[in-house]
């Protein structure tokens, strides 16, 4: 089910809601209530832009459950233009093979079919190729 | 704190045991280490598991098996710390009997990886990860492992199968360790011919998932019997250390933080230095958790560990590594991986490693991890006499 | 073995915590802990936790806690007992520290129970029971507790409505608690109204499930600001005790041994006599748990417990229980009640208990149990001065 | 899934086999390789007569995941005449009222539908009324 779960975290999902600490500037995604450079509380909202580089990326073949649907699926460490880094699959790669460095932006895509829930989706946040200009 | 000795051990042979239950496969572990304690009967029960719940829908693990074994109210918890929990159940042992609250305890590793399939066992290891901003957008624990391989060619320039040595070592040594799951060596041929998982990641960069466990009796040192049948073995050193879950979270992905901080701390312990270390057991997982071990806990230069690694870290060499098959090839059996690490270090301290056995073994380092040293355990164990195991 | 104390303690509200995630409610819980300790920093983290994995696909939990809350590579475990586990986290810590291996712990209990619904948080309950041979035919803790009932009456006589004074008392007490879910005394008339679960169990028999966190911080006497902004309180006994995980494997289901052994043992420890107990906190996941665990302890004979208790057993009675509203009124937060537990007691020992306050108050004793005691833990906790809370 | 598990004890519950202790003669049912009564090894199989009496019993309406089409229904807590007890549901009572003493005998019925496994069911034991004579 974990329909509680998933709502919570609608607004980092859909629109990279992280948080900017007031004290050093941080920017900070995913949110943490402590800035893990200065260690001051931040809680201040800031969007982030969702234009990012791909710092590794791999393939997934062994999905697990509730996943199987999209596998193979290429699932990578991106770093944001902001300076965090986060977790997130690659799409719409088309015949595009994606390598270390590669310029991508930020979409809204299906993720998965919450178990349990028939017709219940997942959405959130995939990256996809731009150019390097955009 | 008080000495703290293991006085028995105790494992099954590691398998996909389709046949066998959680508290069949501990108590036989449990069995024989208690069968070499000399009649000390264990005072607390660790339980290190962390799939019984998701996988064999057991909770209170701990509480069930100190009954399933006749315990008789004895206390009893289940410790988890991921893939580490083993350790982490050695290490909480460790301190009661230290405090002075306990003289003994028993502590078993125990895990069922096969109670369900594939896609649910993937389930089951994507909760080690930051559910929500690693699971949810379909990270794994291999696909994960991956990135750290590309990362580690990319920074260091170095070649495909920089890898392969540890995997080729694994397999070796696993040739003489009774309880591994895998008893054959492989060639460089298998490993360049072996199927993808992750790309680059292939199945002989990852252990094989199974079903086993693994116990350890401790005592105090003014428990110890006079006559006890195995020669028994100080535990010398023991720290832990975490670092961010989530690997995005990282400063650096290859710096393995927490494992040079509890090897450190568990050598300091010790009052040993990294040069008196005579075998190493490290967290091989993925194998390339083994060359990110070994640059942070300073047993090789950043970016070096693979370079004529077989030939280093063989049975021969200068550090002896993985000396009885490692997680490759005797299998990761969860949360009794930590424990079986302990085993078999026991082996080599007591001269039982047969034709692995390291001559003269004093000091032998073991450390667990969860996920890539998110969670990092180290103990420092010692023969139990200067002339040391033959 | 060194004295422990209490120099923080944290805790957020009772509730249903829709829009809060597990890491969100154990941070507050842990900052209010920290903001007491005068600047102390923890050396690890103890968590207690069930059902992170099956609700909320997290393990790994005691690593992601750490992390989030900035403590830079401390050590972290997370530690299950079933509904005992922020008992047993309390314990471990207790014992790192008591050990000389640590001089300070932060324990935080944590559970989102309402991650999932209805037959999906039953199927988490019911891991709590032996998976082949209870849960698998159809039992629930809460059936489970109705048999109890059913045997109480059967053997001692007891009339229909034995159970109610202990969820009166429970909630006439939870009126004072500011963390507690559910803030208003209920009548007889309520009591006897009540739904049915399990026949002859009804809702007032059972503490509701919820989500919260709770933390304590521990240190070694030695370690004591001077100038601490919080009244310490002393770990002055602590044991546990284990019995069958299934109740049909029970010699006798309504001797609650583990109970009484843990309670024995501790007091033993702390060198008082039962009647030196100022307050008790049993823990009343289930009401019937109440009488069984008073008359174990030797609070109550057998049979009698329920018997003129609420003038025996209330805030002005001879022994004065569930202080706060207990589980019945302050809710149920899974492994985070063992830790409630402990801050309610903590709140009597400083004097802040406001309108609950028990006068005088020198030594609490707070048990948590894993099912119906299959497991128990009993911490004896003292006032830190003689002249103790007014 | 969980079919390991449900096949590994499927002779316990099917047929109610269990141990009778070699050194002291205890009979012992759910199986465990330790005698509880003298701590010996207790490996020995032995087949319970699957007759029995009602210690305690319940109703469940609030029932587990996978466990919903059943409900409500009776659970109880059951000593069978070789003196070991077991938990296990009561079935085919008709129009008659379960009571303290009851005399009950075993019969494999459906428990439940195996998640996620369509069509997959597991069978076990349940008790019937019986007959004190029979
Ligand atoms: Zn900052
Ligand atoms: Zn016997």
């Amino acid at each position: 089910m974990e329909l509680a779960r998933l709502w919570r975290s609608k607004k980092q999902r859909y629109t990279l809601q992280g948080e900017v600490c007031p004290n050093c500037q941080a920017k900070i995604f995913p949110p943490r209530d402590v800035c893990p450079v200065c260690k001051e509380e931040a809680r201040t909202e800031f969007t982030f832009s969702g234009r990012g580089k791909v710092v590794a990326f791999t393939t997934v073949t062994q999905p697990p459950h509730g996943y199987e649907g999209q596998a193979p699926y290429v699932v990578a460490l991106i770093e944001l233009e902001e300076g965090p880094r986060l977790t997130a699959q690659l799409t719409d790669l088309g015949q595009e093979e994606p390598y270390i460095g590669m310029p991508v932006e930020m979409v809204t895509r299906k993720l998965r079919a919450v178990e349990g829930k028939r017709g219940i989706l997942v959405y959130g946040y995939k990256f996809r190729p731009r150019l390097p200009w955009r | 704190m008080r000495e703290v000795w293991i006085v028995g051990i105790g494992a099954t042979p590691v398998r996909e045991h389709w046949d066998r239950s959680l508290r069949d496969l501990a108590w036989e572990a449990m069995e024989k280490a208690l069968n070499e304690a000399a009649g000390l009967r264990p005072q607390a029960l660790f339980v290190g598991n962390m799939f019984g719940p998701l996988l064999s829908r057991q909770a209170h693990l701990a509480t069930l098996l100190a009954d399933y074994a006749g315990f008789a109210g004895i206390e009893a918890v289940t410790v988890e710390a991921a893939s580490a929990s083993g350790a982490a159940a050695l290490r909480q042992a460790y301190l009661a009997v230290a405090s002075g609250a306990l003289d003994t305890a028993l502590v078993v590793g125990v895990e069922k990886m096969t109670d369900k399939v594939g896609t649910e066992v993937e389930w089951a290891m994507s909760t080690l990860l930051d559910a929500d901003y690693e699971a949810e957008p379909g990270l794994t624990p291999a696909a994960q492992a991956a990135w750290l391989m590309q990362l580690y060619r990319e920074r260091y320039d170095a070649p495909e199968d920089a890898f392969m040595p540890f995997a080729l070592l694994a397999h070796q040594h696993g040739v003489g360790n009774p309880y591994a799951m895998f008893r054959r060596a492989i060639g460089e041929k298998h490993y360049r011919g072996a199927s993808v998982v992750s790309p680059p990641l292939t199945i002989f960069d990852m252990a094989p998932y199974a079903d086993g466990a693994a116990a350890v009796f401790l005592a105090a040192r003014d428990l110890l019997p006079p006559q006890l049948p195995q020669r028994p073995v100080r535990i010398a050193g023991s720290a832990a250390a975490t670092d961010t879950l989530a690997l995005h979270d990282r400063q650096d992905p290859l710096a393995f933080e927490a494992a040079r901080a509890s090897f450190a701390r568990a050598l300091q312990q010790a009052g040993i230095a990294r040069e008196d270390v005579d075998f190493f057991e490290p967290f091989d997982l993925f194998a390339v958790y083994v060359p990110l071990t070994l640059e942070a806990v300073g047993f090789a230069a950043p970016g070096t560990a693979w370079e004529d690694a077989r030939h280093r870290f063989g049975l021969d060499g200068h550090l002896p590594i993985l000396t009885l098959g490692g997680q490759k090839a005797r299998g990761f059996p969860g949360a009794a991986s930590g424990v079986y690490q302990v085993v078999e270090a026991v082996w080599q301290l007591r001269g039982q490693a047969g034709d692995n056995q390291i001559p003269q073994a004093r000091w032998g380092v073991v450390q667990a991890l969860g996920g890539p040293a998110s969670t990092a355990f180290t103990h420092v164990l010692a023969a139990a006499s200067p002339e040391a195991a033959t």
